[in-house]
């Protein structure tokens, strides 16, 4: 599908969400209560069958942080980015989607020791690479003064 | 696989435990230091949870404070193999960002060098899965012959691994006087070379052996863990990025994607000899009509990116390399992920390897062609 | 004392007459035990430093590579320094090992080389026990070294060790009896179990072609069993370095880590020893039936030159093996010795039945 | 019957690939002089790195002691491991008005990750990379090096 159609049947689809055609890809914004629903959707939904999530980030933004997943179809080969915000961004939480794509469940280890986000229902939410003393480094207010120097 | 099952049947009767073997941080063959704690009963592998980060060193973090041209450099160390495409993905990511059209040599002399570190990286690929499965020769015959790359490499990036040669807007050096005649002398060279790679070990009846239905993946399973690269296609899993989202000079070249639904050892073991003919067939292809022209387009002295968020998938040796930036308009990027192949492959390992023998785990482990930074960055 | 370099029979019978005219007979066996015991251990170390420095160059050659080449010229002293580092180095003992069974492991593995090299012919004369079941004896003391490795292993409570050792010990057990049986391919075809008969009994010509194919698959076996047998690549399962570090030695360091690596080294030896007395005709030199002037060449050559040639040959051979075949699984293993190995064997015993009972091999 | 064939066949194939792996290792250890070890200190004097190897960052001055860095302070701001540190100094011009110079031009080898962007960044072209590879030394503070030699000045005609 073009990024056009994409954008009309996920308009179709998602009556809550926010979609819009981005530089690159079509982008989705969902309500963080939606986004099990949503990702369940996305991956099963014949037309869409998103089965490949190639990658899952976390950005610190000042109010909130927002989770977004890359995906592609290997059917139809079109790419999404599914977006999600966060409402607090102290305490971050959102539901995990690693039963919906296996390979969701290190990735989401991963944003949880860098950014601290909490996922929902995840199986093994412990941290990947750094030890539980840390902070969250990839936060913007993250401060490290033996380890990082500011010039 | 019948004999394993055997063994289990009969162990049940004499109640035998299992017991946990921490395979790393330091052990020959995680390459680095990636520590697998592996729950055994006898040689059978039950479990493995791999554990990562013993070489963490925050390059996200870091380029966070740096700009896009100092990014780059970072790049090299993640994935010091596919160093090259590293660069590449950023600097396509900029490219693409500034809506900047390079000219047509850089996007030749870049597939080139792809392709190249491609070679050099399944070269080492291929006597370390050698070593692995305990044929030290192997290690030294493809050391060999990697070490010519190299030298292309040096001789016109100035470095061996860490070539940092790719700036955005083009390359960093026009290319040396040398580079189409020693690129050329490396192809024949190393075209007499393949088939011992193949008669040393391919066919090489313990290695058949060794390989040969060992660490099935299924094309479900590899794509639900994101495995890709020449082991995503072991499983019949097409995620070649370079055919499917063609950047740089590979929509002008001739190559095929190759596919092997057989999913195992073996599958993965033969796409990655099988790439290494590919690479040459497309570097052969485009090393003698390298165009004229300029080997870089004039930047502006500061790199800003317009606000917004940036996605480059590139396809590194190990699988699909991608880079996603946010900006926010300043000379720094405001976050920048990297999506690295060897992330997601580790973590199929247990898939894979459950059920086999520690042997097996060492060859599977091989086969996924795992580079430890890539995976901690 | 009548020294002669082709016959050393007289030389000793002299010197033992020499002892007898001077000391009471006890102490003649004494003194006959030190000289041999001393020459036994001052060969097993200079034959193993030479076996260790072969090695490397052999390995070094097979991977385009120059080896040693930095201490004394051609790196010629680089074993010995790097023995003397072992004798330096720090005896570390893991804080739960069994003390006294890890002590103990590699005194039984040097042992049984020790035992097993006592019957071996060097050159006329030059054997310390001809027993008349040499052969019999060489299987049975060669396979104690196993209990050394196991010891090793579990002793040293380290669980990779004790992989090592549990498959080191399947390993061995299951070859033996390859070992064993090519080896009575050979006892049908000697009528004898005795080491200077079977090599006597080479004098026209050796058993490998004297067997004609039965003997030929025989050494074949032999090689590969008796390249399991040493623990060496393809079947350096024990101290497999890519899947368990270092197998059973794991945990053992300095000189009773040497022990373990010279006894490896000489356990090649004693198998190619083995294989030389008892397929390549041992000392004897290489004759061909009819051409005269060739033989009386090779005849001028000395028998332990003879020995030593041929040995050093079976272990280039072995050492190829290591240096290009990748390791075998464990269950590999034990496929290739019960579902390959043995059923050959156990044909080829028959097969070499025929040709001696035809008397096709006169 | 089929079955014996296919064992005997079995054996015969696993032992021909056996020996085809064995005459490629033989092919090597007999020919010794296709040996590719290079052996290295000994090999000094025919040893030539190729020209853009990039060792170390020099700075090269003519025989009157001469250089080209104005001390602008571009290339510190282009290192992104803050491996270059420039301390520059006013001077007077031959016309009497002030000028920057540098001073020293610090540069931290242990720090430095050879990217070349100094080198490129360089508008004078002051600042090249050497081909020295040997490093190593015994005290780390002898890592940190001043790029302008004593007593060195900006050539003639160097504008920034």
């Amino acid at each position: 599908m073009t990024n056009e159609e994409l954008q009309a049947c996920l308009t179709g689809e998602f009556t809550n969400a926010e979609v819009k055609i981005g530089k690159q890809y079509v982008e989705i914004l969902v309500q963080a209560d939606e986004l099990h629903d949503a990702a369940v959707k996305l991956s099963t939904l014949p037309l869409l069958s998103f089965d490949y999530l190639f990658c899952l980030s976390g950005v610190d933004y000042p109010e909130k942080i927002q989770i977004v997943y890359h995906l592609e179809s290997t059917k139809h080969r079109h790419t999404v980015v599914l977006k999600v915000n966060t409402a607090d961004r102290v305490d971050p939480v959102v539901d995990t989607v690693s039963d919906v794509w296996q390979t969701a469940k290190y990735h989401e280890r991963e944003v949880y020791d860098l950014l601290g986000v909490k996922f929902n229902n995840h199986t093994d939410l412990r941290r990947l690479f750094l030890d539980d003393s840390w902070g969250f480094p990839l936060r913007k207010d993250y401060k490290d003064e033996v380890r990082i120097v500011e010039r | 696989m019948s004999e394993t099952k055997e063994i289990i049947i009969s162990s049940d009767k004499i109640h035998t435990d299992q017991y946990l073997v921490n395979m790393g941080p330091q052990h020959p063959s995680t390459h680095g230091v990636l520590r697998l704690l592996v729950r055994l009963e006898g040689e059978i592998v039950h479990h493995i949870q791999p554990h990562v980060g013993y070489i963490h060193s925050g390059i996200e973090k870091m380029c966070e404070s740096l700009s896009y041209p100092q990014v780059i450099h970072l790049t090299d160390r993640m994935d010091y193999l596919s160093a090259h495409m590293n660069n590449e993905a950023v600097c396509l990511c900029v490219e693409n960002a500034l809506q900047v059209e390079v000219p047509d040599r850089v996007k030749y002399v870049r597939t080139i060098m792809d392709e190249l570190t491609r070679l050099a990286s399944h070269q080492l690929w291929w006597c370390v899965m050698g070593m692995d499965l305990g044929a030290l020769t192997t290690f030294f015959y493809g050391l060999r012959d990697r070490e010519h790359i190299l030298d292309i490499f040096e001789e016109t990036c100035g470095a061996r691994m860490t070539l940092n040669y790719s700036v955005p807007g083009g390359v960093m050096f026009d290319i040396h006087p040398n580079f189409q005649k020693r690129v050329k002398a490396f192809i024949t060279e190393f075209r007499k070379k393949l088939p011992e790679y193949d008669q040393l070990l391919t066919g090489n009846v313990i290695f058949q052996e060794r390989t040969n239905d060992i660490g099935y993946l299924s094309l479900e399973d590899a794509i639900a863990w994101g495995v890709t690269g020449p082991s995503g296609r072991g499983s019949g899993f097409s995620c070649d990025v370079r055919k499917h989202n063609p950047y740089s000079a590979y929509p002008l070249v001739q190559f095929e994607e190759k596919l092997d639904t057989r999913g195992d050892s073996f599958a993965r073991y033969r796409l990655r000899i099988e790439e290494m003919h590919e690479s040459l067939h497309i570097i052969e292809q485009l090393i003698d009509n390298i165009p004229e022209g300029d080997y870089a387009v004039k930047m502006k002295g500061v790199v800003k990116l317009p606000e917004g968020e940036f996605y480059q998938r590139v396809e590194s040796a190990r699988g699909e390399f991608g880079v996603y930036i946010v900006s926010d308009g300043k000379k720094n990027p405001y976050r920048v992920k990297f999506r690295s192949p060897g992330f997601s492959n580790l973590f199929a390992l247990n898939k894979m390897a459950a059920g086999h023998k520690i042997a097996d785990l060492v060859a599977i482990m091989s086969t996924l062609d795992l580079v430890i930074p890539d995976i901690d960055r | 004392m009548g020294f002669n370099i082709y016959d050393f029979s007289g030389m000793t019978h002299n010197m033992h007459l020499w002892f007898m005219e001077r000391m009471s007979p006890t102490a003649t066996t004494i003194v006959e035990w030190t000289v041999i015991g001393v020459s036994y251990m001052l060969f097993v170390a200079l034959f193993g430093l030479f076996l260790v420095y072969a090695e490397r160059k052999v390995c070094a050659a097979f991977q385009q590579r120059l080896g040693p080449m930095r201490v004394g010229l051609w790196g010629l002293l680089q074993t010995i320094a790097d023995f003397v580092k072992l004798l330096m180095k720090e005896l570390i003992m893991p804080k739960s090992a069994d003390k006294f069974l890890y002590n103990l492991a590699p005194f039984i593995v040097m042992i049984a080389t020790f035992l097993a090299m006592a019957v071996l012919p060097f050159a006329k004369g030059l054997q310390t026990l001809d027993f008349d079941i040499g052969i019999f004896y060489v299987t049975a003391v060669s396979s104690v070294g196993v209990i050394g490795i196991l010891l090793a292993g579990w002793s040293s409570n380290n669980k990779y060790s004790l992989i090592g050792a549990m498959r080191s010990g399947a390993q061995i057990l299951s070859y033996e009896l390859s070992v064993s049986l090519s080896l009575v391919t050979i006892i049908i075809l000697a009528g004898s179990m005795q080491l200077s008969v079977i090599v006597e009994s080479q004098r026209d010509s050796w058993f490998l072609f004297k067997g004609h194919i039965p003997s030929l698959i025989a050494f074949v076996i032999f090689l590969i069993a008796g390249t399991a047998e040493t623990n060496r690549g393809p079947f350096d399962l024990a101290e497999a370095e890519s899947e368990l570090t270092a197998g059973f030695h794991t945990e053992y360091s300095g000189i009773k880590f040497a022990f373990f690596f010279l006894a490896e080294y000489i356990n090649m030896f004693i198998v190619a020893a083995m294989a030389t007395t008892v397929f390549l005709g041992g000392w004897m030199p290489l004759h061909f039936g009819s051409i005269e002037s060739f033989n009386h060449v090779m005849d001028f050559i000395p028998p332990l030159v003879w020995f030593f040639m041929k040995v050093c040959g079976v272990i280039f051979l072995i050492m190829w093996f290591k240096w290009t075949f990748p390791r075998l699984r464990v269950d590999q293993i034990l496929t290739l010795e019960w579902k390959y190995l043995l059923p050959i064997n156990l044909v080829n015993i028959l097969l070499m039945c025929l040709v001696v009972l035809t008397k096709f091999h006169l | 019957m089929n079955a014996l064939f296919q064992y005997i066949s079995t054996v015969f194939k696993g032992v021909g690939t056996l020996l085809t792996g064995m005459k490629i290792t033989g092919k090597y250890v007999f020919t010794p002089w296709n040996n590719v070890t290079q052996q290295y200190p000994e090999n000094r004097d025919t040893l030539k790195m190729f020209d853009r190897f990039r060792g170390e960052v020099i700075m090269p001055h003519n025989e009157n002691n001469e250089h080209l860095c104005t001390g602008c302070g571009i290339c510190e701001l282009n290192c992104p491991n803050g491996s270059i540190e420039i301390i520059s100094k006013m001077e007077l011009t031959e016309e009497g008005k002030k000028k920057r110079a540098i001073d020293q031009h610090i540069y931290h080898l242990g720090m430095c990750t050879f990217c070349n962007l100094c080198i490129k960044a360089c508008p004078t072209g002051a600042i090249v990379m050497g081909q020295n590879f040997e490093h190593a030394v015994w005290d780390r503070t002898k890592l940190t090096k001043v790029l302008n030699q004593p007593g060195s000045k900006i050539a003639q005609g160097v504008k920034e």
